[in-house]
């Protein structure tokens, strides 16, 4: 119908997109220098 | 058995012992919660109707908000003189210390609605309620479902520097639940119940508290010992 | 009653009071009473109270009974109880674009209130959508998908 | 890095990781829209994976939340951290997810709907649990704490589950095997258990990444105590073996 709320790609991106950016950066959180063994071992 | 049912009473009327000596604090928090029914009235501006609608909620976020200090208070003069280790080497069991406390604070609470609920039904013009029995009833059993889990916070943060924040952001998710049911049965006292929903709130405040009541119970003996 | 017996009977006790209370908000029938929404019927049903106060209206897009303008965004349609309900349906007037699953014989959620005229006006149009989720095939009737309203 | 845990973790990380990949991509790519939603129904393929995978860590943190209470094993704690943190970094993703998928179907971002108010309550609680373990400086106190608000914030974690069954909801009850066409189960299926070994993965670094702090924590020499009150207890250690007096 003319003027609906179209869904469409836009939003199943952003769902997507935002999941594995947050996960990939909660990833590289955890891993950064010194946080996975202590500083100076 | 009937030991700690004595100290239970005990602890509820040495808490409300200070409670009563230190009126002025009280007197202060019932100022405290009408005053935040008003701010209330006044974000929401002149539409009555919208006023009257919310009653329900506006009442319960008063509590809620007074009950933080209330709870905040509860512990702090065992803390400060290093009481609580006194009682519980008397000694006290921990879950005798846990249901006189909290009992002393659904008490108080009460007491806080009593002063709040008429400020309220003024402030919003939610008008008379028809069945005041039921709304006390609704009262005691949402007061009961705040101070349970709040003395158990206030004491599980009670030696933390952060206390003043982290007991509300604690306490605040674990009490929506009951916070809800209450919300909706007062609402439903104070505005009808055309969809007859007002049994099955009550039945879930109840569950609610028997959760709360019986849990914190349990684990409070952990929380006093660290 | 020593008192590792009393800690142990309270233990028990007091494990036992959260395990029935948990069990009856989860088995017990509290959560028939509390209505997300109403059904065509039973607005009908408590046609005095509907009338002024907010409600949510749940059920199905009658057949046939759509008539969205796109210029004034005025959308008007008729809820049934099922996808050919012929006793209670009712007109909904509602003034907002409609979502994109939006189409007759699927379930809708309306928020909004009775008028006197005896049509629901609406505030918001929300699609319910059921646990189905298929393939589209050819010459499917969407309307059997939705029964979770209808089971309602 | 040379752990034993940081290696499975980041195994199971890059596994977790491939396989919810492979399962998005069948979903995104070679899986039919959905009949009634079209496009947009394919964040079903993300979101209930990672509804899923929530649910399970705050189990996960339930479990290590009673075995840290019982034991006071420091694993235990670190555990509890992990699952926690995995489970509320997912839950917020997937009321995220949720509200973009209910815009164009639902025609609402958020609804106050039971499914998705307790679900934002679950998110709250939790992560107040990561919040409060930041502000306490004893290790035995804040093991303690965890574990204790981790235990009463899952009692919200059965009321998510059946809040779509005591009330009717908008939201969708709980798909089954029955409910759903083979075609869309395989990359539901495949993203449902990448999303479970990734979070698992996840779950391992964050253990270790505690642990390392604990560890770290407990070597450093011992400040003195604060211009804090004189108390019974001893400041570090936090225990004032009073317990045994009941």
């Amino acid at each position: 119908m003319d003027g609906m709320i179209d869904g469409g790609w836009g939003f199943v991106w952003a769902a997507y997109g935002i999941t594995w950016a947050v996960l990939l950066g909660y990833l590289v959180t955890l891993v950064l220098p010194g946080r996975l063994s202590p500083p100076g071992s | 058995m009937t030991r700690v049912f004595a100290m239970t009473l005990t602890i509820l009327r040495k808490d409300l012992l200070v409670e009563w000596r230190a009126r002025a604090q009280a007197v202060a928090l019932l100022g405290f919660a009408a005053v935040v029914l008003l701010l209330f009235s006044f974000a929401v501006g002149p539409d009555s109707t919208m006023l009257a609608k919310h009653a329900g909620g506006y009442l319960w976020l008063a509590l809620l908000l007074a009950s933080t200090l209330l709870l905040g208070r509860s512990l702090q003069t065992e803390v400060e003189t290093d009481a609580l280790e006194a009682l519980l080497l008397a000694p006290v069991p921990p879950a005798a210390l846990f249901y006189g406390k909290a009992l002393a604070n659904a008490g108080l609470l009460v007491m806080v609605a009593l002063v709040a609920v008429p400020v309220d039904l003024a402030i919003t013009g939610a008008g008379i309620v028809e069945n005041p029995v039921l709304l006390a009833l609704i009262v005691v059993l949402g007061a009961a479902g705040i101070a349970a889990p709040g003395t158990f916070y206030a004491a599980l943060t009670a030696r933390i520097d952060g206390r003043q924040l982290l007991l509300p952001l604690l306490l605040f998710p674990l009490v929506v639940p009951a916070l809800l049911a209450s919300v909706k049965a007062t609402s439903l006292v104070m505005t009808g119940d055309p969809m007859e929903q007002l049994p099955g709130w009550i039945a879930l405040l109840v569950c609610f508290d028997a959760i709360y009541w019986s849990l914190c119970g349990l684990l409070f003996e952990k929380v006093v010992d660290g | 009653m020593s008192s590792a017996t009393q800690r142990r009977v309270f233990l028990v006790a007091a494990l036992l009071v959260a395990a029935v209370a948990l069990g009856v908000i989860s088995m017990g029938g509290i959560g028939e009473n509390l209505v997300y929404f109403w059904t065509p019927a039973q607005v009908h049903e408590n046609a005095s109270k509907a009338v002024g106060a907010t409600i949510r209206m749940g059920g199905v897009v009658q057949a046939d009974s759509v008539d969205w303008q796109p210029d004034t965004q005025a959308l008007t349609f008729t809820v049934g109880e099922s996808a050919v309900d012929t006793a209670t349906p009712i007109t909904v007037h509602a003034q907002s674009a409609p979502p994109q699953m939006f189409r007759e014989g699927i379930g809708v959620v309306v928020e909004g209130t009775m008028t006197d005229a005896g049509t629901f006006r609406a505030d918001k149009v929300m699609v319910k959508h059921s646990n189905e989720y298929r393939a589209p095939t050819d010459g499917m009737a969407p309307a059997d998908l939705y029964a979770t309203v209808e089971e309602l | 890095m040379k752990s034993p845990l940081a290696i499975v973790g980041l195994i199971f990380v890059v596994l977790g990781m491939l396989a919810t990949a492979a399962g998005h991509w069948i979903g995104l790519f070679v899986a039919p829209p959905e009949a009634m939603m079209g496009d947009v129904g394919r964040i079903l393929y993300v979101h209930v994976p990672t509804a899923w995978a929530a649910l399970i860590f705050f189990m996960v943190a339930f479990v290590a939340a009673i075995g840290s209470l019982w034991s006071g094993w420091r694993g235990f704690d670190a555990a509890t951290t992990g699952a926690v943190e995995v489970g509320t970094v997912l839950t917020f993703l997937l009321l995220i997810q949720g509200s973009i998928w209910a815009r164009p179907t639902w025609n609402t971002w958020w609804t106050w709907d039971p499914r998705l108010t307790t679900s934002a309550v679950l998110a709250a609680a939790f992560g107040v649990v990561l919040l409060m373990r930041r502000l306490i400086d004893q290790p035995a106190k804040r093991q303690m704490a965890t574990a204790v608000a981790t235990i009463i914030a899952f009692v919200d974690v059965p009321v998510v589950y059946f809040s779509v069954k005591w009330w009717a909801s908008l939201h969708q009850q709980a798909s089954t095997r029955a409910s759903m066409d083979s075609v869309m189960g395989l990359p539901l299926g495949v993203a449902a258990l990448g999303m479970l070994v990734m979070g698992t993965g996840l779950m391992l670094l964050r253990t270790k990444v505690e642990l390392v702090r604990l560890a770290h924590e407990a070597d450093a020499p011992e400040l003195p105590p604060t211009a804090a009150p004189l108390r019974l207890d001893d400041p570090a250690g936090g225990d004032p073996t009073l317990d045994e007096a009941t």
